[in-house]
């Protein structure tokens, strides 16, 4: 089976001095979901940007390492030739059109897709998000930080990609919607066969949906595996999923004032 | 009571020509949020080059119309590559700065080539006025007020429905996310750009005709604030009519103050006091769409 | 008799209500937590209480939010800080241009009274206060480990830590009351052990009061005391976590499963 | 005139210290329009003086700087000029910084010619250093309204209005101008602000219309004429117009073509192309081709100036003092007809009280007399 | 306040001192004596130069506080200028001493400020920006129609200030009085900054609506600025007006507002240093194009024209290059500087 996309000890430098990613290697099998955890400023959204292009309108570069999709190197294309590849990212924080309703966000998804697709597409995304048909006329900016994120992923749904990089989508997300959401992109997925590759913090609900994942600490992969395997490691059960030694959710109260820090050996 | 149906019916008649360079100014606005100091000048440029290729070239007028299009779309061109790319993403004040800052690079340049003296036009429309409500208005002002009607009507529509519209738009509110869109946001800029330098040189051309061009033609972008304001800045409805009510505001208020307080040349002031008073009720002006602030 | 007295708040933004007769009291010294769905309206409800929205009927009629028996309709945003209300917000609201140390000595502006000219002199009263008042912040600054940023420029710092900034600002207004809006969003799970510390100590240590409005279950449920729970604007429930948690209501409403507490993390 | 000196004598003189002047003229802003072809009227004059022994044998250094309708930048150069380059006089230009130098002039005891023609500039104990070669624009506007009334046949009062822009420059001569006319007997008929950047002034002119004037008086630029003349046209309103020096030249016919048939002009200097000994120099300077009055009366400010340089150079020194007490002896000096002949006396700095009164006609303006009259004390300043 | 390397503080205080090492003190010390010593070398036209600079420094760190640190764009602050030296030339000529004269242009002013400064509570950005420009050409119809009190058209005829006896009627006397209200100015200024106003000032700029939660009155503290501000337009304009001894209306238009702004955007929004370069660069500027066109100008003697015709390319040149190549404005180019040197020579 093929990977869809293969990124190879990638550097990448903002402002020509931060040093970001120092060597990043990942694979996204076609059609499965990916996905790549980490703490904060580890640089998952880096890794993301640097894959969709955007890169470039913050100041930052590919110093080394090479980013392979569908076998060809994509690293240095301007971004809306990369969307018309075929690849989609979701970005960190909705990143929505506030001043637009809800059905022109719709329409700037589908910029790169001909027009005849449009009306299809929309009904495609009602289904998905029976809330948003509702607010269609609505200006964006006043949903809640819900309604938006399902304006976000429907504008994803709208661009038909082949690859999906979803950026913290569960982020501040009512519980019951984080659910709602993965669902839906398991839907996605499986429906249209798209390949996700998906950024979280919340690594319980990602690795639920996930088939392999990465964890990423300051720049670099420091462990992958299958979901399966990762929800098994102590490691990432202590500090991405919160459980004490005894396997059982340890309480917040009972965090001491002391922290602890654990090093990976990368 | 008659004199005043006059000035209104005069100052639709001014007015029609701020709506003109108005909607060339929210057009750049809605499309690139960038506050147009320099429209007046834009409106100038083309102005004096339908002048050269008519007068100095004697180009025949309607080849001289096209060729003086083509040349705003290269001037459009030039000022977003070379002025406004490299601040996309800047502060309000900066970006309004940057626009002065053109505006005296045209004037310059406008200066250089032509001098200071005063040019005149060829007459391409006829002299003879029409007669509208007891008042005669040249026809320059009636081609004015059918074009600003033409220029709201297609802009709107662009806007609203057509998906580059749409995506000029986004564009505005976030780059990053409509690149990410797979919106070429440097063809939008480039694109809105010289749509808005086409409308100022035919707004220039009609000047023009109206009483010749000199180097301080520029002059009018600052008469067009009020209109563009008073509209809301993002509204080309807010900008067609706003220039229409600065013009009738402008002539009654001047007119009444004349009459009624014996003061002169209140003219200038007028609609800005006004403009002042409506904004204290409609912050965002009659049809500007209020930013959106949640915290 | 409640420390804040919330009493049937209602809140519609032309036409669309946001909240609906919402009602629910706070007692001195304790956690509680205001949870629901997205666009239920918990930080409309926020707004509402630290000023930013005005409740419809405003001052007029019985005052429907009460802090300590006084009436907070009746007062301007700013005035309500001095009697003791602070707050953070959902996305981050530092003042970039400011260092991390002078967004905390802004968060003590409303206990600073000293008047222009002798601020102008920089001379008597306000080289006094300026001292004064930046010991107060210090000691935030140790209580949150923000020492090593304290002169760097909030807008350049990372995500979690702008996060703490913000909880620090808040802190620095010597609250009674303070409001926390989804102060865990998006940080990492020992990011948001730390918060959830952070959040005890002041109300345990600090004494101060917590409304808490978050979307990470196990928090909530870990450390409240007591659970608001609001949907489409009206209040569903009331209660101790674990009463909320068994709530048939919230679990169709916003948590679906009983499992959800747990997808917290 | 020492315009007749053969140029043997040059080579010799050459070699002697020039004499500095500086020009503090608007080539940029607002006034530029007319502020070019009148600076170069001044540097073709100083061409002309120097290839003719230049001041007895001093040739004149012409610093020629743009104020850009500027007040600061007109006052930081003055400073330069006076303080660093040493010059002994100024060509002036604008309302602007005219009034702004007033003081220092006195202080430094430099003279300057200005071509804002204020009426209160000719008083020297307001503005002892202050002079132009024109009729001031009350003058002005007086003369014409002498013309008028003696031309005029009918038994009733003529009927006058008044249109000038809401500025220094539009307001300076119309308190007096009123003073006189009814005094001339004319009847106030009404006043119009109409600003010098306005593209119409159909509002403006509606209510004077209604009054029906004989007779209007347009203060104003060219532009702004035009605009008036236009929109008079277009509300078919019936009257003669009359204008200042800067309020018509030969932009009008281009501007406002036939509507400005039947408009007269005041001029302080011949149009091109006028049969005066003057013109055919400056036929010779600009190698025929056509100038505006604005160049005239620039050449003509020269021609003055170097008079004066020329008698105190005579009596020795040349400075800004001596400069000006030599032209207080000025007595109908005639620079070659270019203008109306120039007096200048120590309490009094009125060039002359005569205007050249042109008309309109068909896309010329027509010489009809130059109206004279007469110097009256209580005029003096107002 | 950048992280100070190799600077450490034994009190609070010391740390919220304007001028930290002795080594700045000493260098701070020094330029002021350069400076007073600078009229003895200096010729009349380069001190008068000095002196507009001194005025500029005034206006323009004035309007730093509203539109840099406060973020209220103003438009008009040509006209607040103009306003104080109407205000201070009538004083004078009704016999009021020159420093009581130029307190109450200050006041004034501030007052004036304060009004036009009303808007700001409802309008932002842009909006707020015309309604200022508003204010630039309402005031500029008064200057030119206030009759008696503006003179109307002919504007007024000042004296030399006069102070205790003691006439300023050369440029080397101007400079100096001109040099203390520059640098009382720029004191006062530095002072609000470091100090709760300021403070309150910025958190407006930055994000007003968190600024009302934390406590601060957005209406005081938007109208504060506008007086401050406007107090100092008001002095600023006084001196102009006795500098200059003519005062009329087209000197304050809406030129002379765009050209503060744009010293401000060169020198460094919302820095006091950055008002300083700005003002000095833009005074120089047109110095300098004068100088190169007449440089120019004695080779080939028929470009001069031209050469005018550029300079107002050359100001918009100068302008959009800063804007693009140094968007944070000479202050950040020095600040870098300083930085390079502090680490001399282990800068890398
Ligand atoms: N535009 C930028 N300029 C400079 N540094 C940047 C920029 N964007 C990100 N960084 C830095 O790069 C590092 C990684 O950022 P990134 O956003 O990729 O982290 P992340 O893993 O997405 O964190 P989070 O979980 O908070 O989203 C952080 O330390 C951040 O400070
Ligand atoms: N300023 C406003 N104008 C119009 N509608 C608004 C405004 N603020 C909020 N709303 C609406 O009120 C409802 C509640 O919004 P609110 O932000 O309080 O939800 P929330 O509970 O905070 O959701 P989330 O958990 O996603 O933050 C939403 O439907 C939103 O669209
Ligand atoms: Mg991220
Ligand atoms: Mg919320």
């Amino acid at each position: 089976m093929s990977d869809i996309l293969k990124v190879e000890n990638l550097e990448v430098v903002y402002n020509d001095v931060v040093l970001v990613l120092k060597g990043l290697s990942l694979s996204c099998p076609r059609g499965e979901i990916t996905a790549l955890l980490g703490a904060n400023g580890a640089g998952k959204s880096t890794t993301l940007k640097a894959i969709s292009g955007l890169l470039e309108t913050e100041d930052g570069k590919v110093t080394d390492g090479s980013i392979v999709y569908n076998d060809e190197p994509i690293q240095g294309i301007i971004p809306e030739k990369i969307v018309r590849k075929g690849v989609f990212q979701v970005m960190e924080g909705r990143r929505i059109f506030e001043d637009l309703t809800v059905e022109e966000n719709l329409k700037c998804g589908a910029f790169t897709r001909p027009r005849s697709e449009i009306a299809g597409s929309m009904e495609k995304v009602y289904d998905y998000f029976p809330r948003l048909k509702e607010r269609r006329k609505q200006l964006a900016g006043y949903m809640s930080g819900g309604e938006q994120q399902m304006c976000a992923i429907g504008r994803a749904i709208m661009a038909r990609p082949e690859l999906l990089l979803l950026d913290e989508p569960s982020l501040g997300l009512a519980p019951m919607l984080v659910e709602e959401i993965f669902d839906i992109i398991k839907k996605f997925n499986a429906a249209e066969d798209v390949t996700v590759l998906l950024v979280e913090q919340n690594a319980r609900a990602a690795l639920s949906v996930a088939k392999q994942a990465y964890i990423m600490e300051n720049g670099r992969v420091v462990m992958d595996g299958t979901a399966t395997d990762l929800l098994n490691n102590p490691d990432v059960q202590e500090f991405y999923l919160g459980m004490g030694q005894s396997g059982d959710k340890r309480s917040y109260r009972d965090v001491k004032h002391y922290r602890r820090r654990k090093r990976w050996l990368g | 009571m008659e004199y005043y149906l006059q000035l209104i019916v005069n100052g639709l008649v001014v007015g029609s020509i701020y709506s003109l360079v108005a909607l060339g100014f929210v057009i750049i606005y809605k499309a690139t949020k960038v506050v147009n100091f320099a429209q007046g000048e834009l409106v100038m440029v083309g102005a004096y080059m339908c002048f050269a290729l008519t007068v100095q070239f004697n180009i025949p007028f309607v080849w001289a119309f096209f060729m003086t299009l083509g040349f705003s779309v290269m001037l459009g061109l030039a000022i977003e590559r070379m002025v406004l790319r490299p601040l996309i993403g800047e502060e309000h004040i900066s970006v309004i700065m940057v626009t002065v800052g053109m505006s005296s690079i045209l004037k310059s340049l406008v200066q250089l080539f032509w001098g200071t003296q005063i040019r005149v036009y060829p007459q391409v429309l006829p002299s003879e006025p029409i007669i509208v409500a007891g008042l005669p208005i040249a026809p320059v002002y009636i081609a004015a007020f059918a074009l600003s009607l033409v220029l709201f009507v297609i802009f709107s529509a662009f806007f609203k429905y057509s998906r580059t519209g749409v995506a000029m738009r986004a564009t505005a509110f976030d780059q990053q996310a409509a690149q990410s869109m797979g919106i070429g946001i440097k063809n939008i800029f480039a694109m809105s750009w010289c749509i808005a330098c086409i409308v100022s040189a035919v707004g220039g051309i009609i000047l023009g005709n109206i009483n010749g061009i000199n180097s301080q033609l520029g002059h009018l972008g600052l008469k067009v604030f009020p209109a563009v304001i008073l509209g809301g800045l993002d509204s080309l409805l807010g900008a067609a009519l706003g220039g229409l009510i600065i013009g009738v505001l402008e002539n009654v208020c001047d007119g009444a103050a004349r009459q009624l307080l014996g003061l002169g040349g209140f003219r200038e002031v007028a609609a800005f006091i006004v403009l002042v008073i409506i904004l204290m009720i409609k912050p965002y002006g009659l049809f500007g769409t209020k930013e959106i602030e949640r915290v | 008799m409640a420390y804040l007295d919330v009493s049937d708040v209602t809140l519609t933004f032309k036409g669309i209500a946001a909240l609906m007769g919402v009602s629910f009291t706070v007692e001195q010294g304790t956690i509680a937590s205001l949870i629901g769905p997205n666009g239920a309206g918990k930080t409309s409800m926020l707004n509402c209480i630290s000023g930013r929205y005005i409740p419809d009927g405003g001052a007029a009629g019985p005052c429907s939010i009460k802090l300590d028996g006084e009436c907070l309709l009746s007062m301007p945003a700013h005035k309500r800080t001095e009697l003791g209300l602070s707050r953070t917000f959902q996305n981050i609201a530092l003042f970039k241009g400011l260092s991390v140390l002078d967004n905390l000595m802004v968060g003590r502006h409303s206990r600073m009274n000293y008047g222009i000219l002798s601020s102008i002199m920089y001379w008597g009263k306000a080289v006094r206060h300026e001292e004064a008042h930046r010991r107060r912040v210090e000691d935030v600054i140790d209580f949150l480990n923000l020492s090593p940023y304290r002169h760097q420029h909030a807008g350049r710092l990372p995500y979690g830590v702008q996060k703490r900034v913000e909880l620090g600002r808040a802190l620095a207004a010597e609250p009674k009351l303070i409001l926390l809006d989804e102060p865990m969003a998006g940080m990492n799970l020992e990011e948001t052990e730390d918060m959830a510390r952070y959040i005890l100590d002041i109300s345990e240590e600090w004494g101060v009061t917590v409304l808490l409005v978050e979307h990470d279950m196990g928090v909530v449920m870990d450390i409240s005391d007591k659970v608001v729970v609001i949907d489409f604007g009206q209040k569903i429930a009331e209660g101790s976590p674990d009463e909320v948690q068994a709530n048939k209501d919230v679990i169709a409403a916003y948590l679906g499963t009983e499992e959800a507490t747990f997808t917290g993390r | 005139g020492g315009e007749e000196q053969k140029p043997a004598e040059n080579k010799e003189t050459a070699a002697q210290a020039p004499v500095k002047v500086g020009g503090l003229i608007d080539l940029s802003g607002p006034t530029s329009s007319v502020g070019v072809p009148y600076s170069e009227g001044l540097k073709d004059a100083v061409q002309y003086i120097n290839d003719n022994g230049g001041i007895n044998g001093r040739p004149l250094e012409f610093d020629l700087q743009d104020t850009a309708y500027n007040v600061q930048q007109g006052l930081s150069l003055y400073k330069k000029m006076v303080n660093t380059d040493k010059v002994v006089c100024i060509q002036g230009y604008g309302s602007a910084v005219t009034e702004a130098l007033i003081r220092n002039l006195a202080k430094d005891k430099v003279p300057n010619f200005s071509a804002s023609y204020s009426a209160h500039l000719t008083d020297p104990k307001k503005a002892p250093y202050n002079f132009f070669i024109a009729a001031d624009y009350t003058t002005q506007l007086r003369a014409s309204l002498k013309y008028f009334r003696d031309t005029w046949t009918e038994e009733r009062a003529p009927k006058l209005a008044f249109i000038y822009p809401d500025h220094p420059y539009g307001l300076a001569p119309i308190k007096g101008g009123k003073e006189y006319a009814k005094e001339l007997g004319f009847e106030l008929v009404g006043d119009a602000n109409v600003s010098l950047k306005a593209i119409d002034a159909t509002t403006e002119l509606l209510p004077l219309k209604d009054t029906a004037p004989d007779f209007c008086w347009i203060g104003g630029t060219t532009p702004s004429t035009s605009v008036i003349l236009k929109s008079a046209k277009n509300i078919g309103m019936e009257t003669t117009f009359f204008t200042n020096i800067w309020g018509s030249d030969e932009n009008l016919f281009k501007l406002a073509g036939d509507d400005a048939n039947g408009a007269y002009s005041n001029q302080s200097a011949a149009v091109y192309g006028k049969d005066v000994p003057g013109m055919k120099i400056i036929e010779q300077y600009t190698n025929g081709e056509s100038k505006m009055t604005h160049y005239t009366r620039g050449f003509v400010s020269i021609l003055v100036m170097a008079e004066g340089m020329k008698r105190a150079a005579e009596k020795g020194e040349v400075t800004g003092e001596a400069i000006k007490d030599a032209l207080e002896t000025l007595r109908d000096y005639d620079p070659m007809g270019l203008s109306p002949a120039i007096s200048f006396f120590p309490d009094d700095h009125r060039p002359n009280m005569a205007v050249f009164i042109y008309t309109v006609k068909d896309g010329q303006l027509t010489f009809v007399e130059e109206e004279n009259l007469d110097r009256r004390v209580d005029w003096l300043g107002h | 306040m950048q992280g100070k390397c190799g600077l450490f503080f034994t009190s609070y205080q010391g740390e919220a001192q304007l001028f930290h090492s002795g080594f700045q003190k000493l260098m701070i010390g020094g330029f002021l004596l350069v400076l007073l010593a600078a009229p003895a070398v200096l010729n009349i036209h380069l001190t008068s130069i000095m002196n507009m600079i001194f005025i500029a420094t005034i206006a323009a760190v004035s309007l730093n506080l509203l539109t840099g640190v406060c973020g209220q764009i103003s438009l008009g602050h040509g006209a607040f200028i103009g306003v104080g030296a109407y205000a201070a030339g009538q004083c004078t000529l009704h016999g009021v001493p020159f420093p009581l004269a130029i307190l109450t242009a200050g006041l004034v002013t501030a007052m004036v400020g304060m009004v036009f400064g009303v808007p700001s509570l409802r309008l932002k950005g842009i909006y707020l920006a015309i309604a200022t420009l508003a204010a630039q050409l309402v005031l500029e119809y008064v200057f030119l129609h206030g009759g008696a009190l503006t003179g109307g058209s002919n504007g007024l005829l000042l004296d030399p200030p006069v102070m205790f006896g003691f006439v300023f009627d050369s440029e080397a006397r101007m400079y100096y009085l001109l040099l203390f209200f520059a640098a009382a100015s720029l004191l006062m200024v530095s002072n609000i900054m470091r100090t709760k106003y300021g403070r309150a000032f910025v958190s407006i700029r930055d994000f007003y609506l968190s600024a009302e939660i934390v406590g601060v009155n957005l209406f005081k503290y938007k109208l504060a600025a506008f007086g401050i501000s406007s107090f100092l337009a008001g002095v600023a304009g006084g001196l102009w007006g006795h500098y200059t001894g003519y005062i009329s209306a087209e000197q304050f238009n809406i030129g002379l507002s765009i050209s503060y702004l744009a010293m401000i955007i060169i020198g460094g929004l919302g820095s006091v240093l950055g008002s300083v370069f700005g003002a000095v660069f833009l005074t120089l500027l047109p110095e300098l194009l004068n100088v190169i066109s007449n440089g120019l100008g004695g080779y080939f003697p028929d470009i001069t024209q031209y050469i005018v015709a550029l300079k107002d390319g050359v100001f918009g040149l100068v302008l959009i290059l800063f804007l693009i190549y140094e968007p944070e404005g000479l202050a950040h180019r020095w600040r870098l500087l300083k930085a390079y040197w502090k680490l001399y020579p282990f800068a890398h």
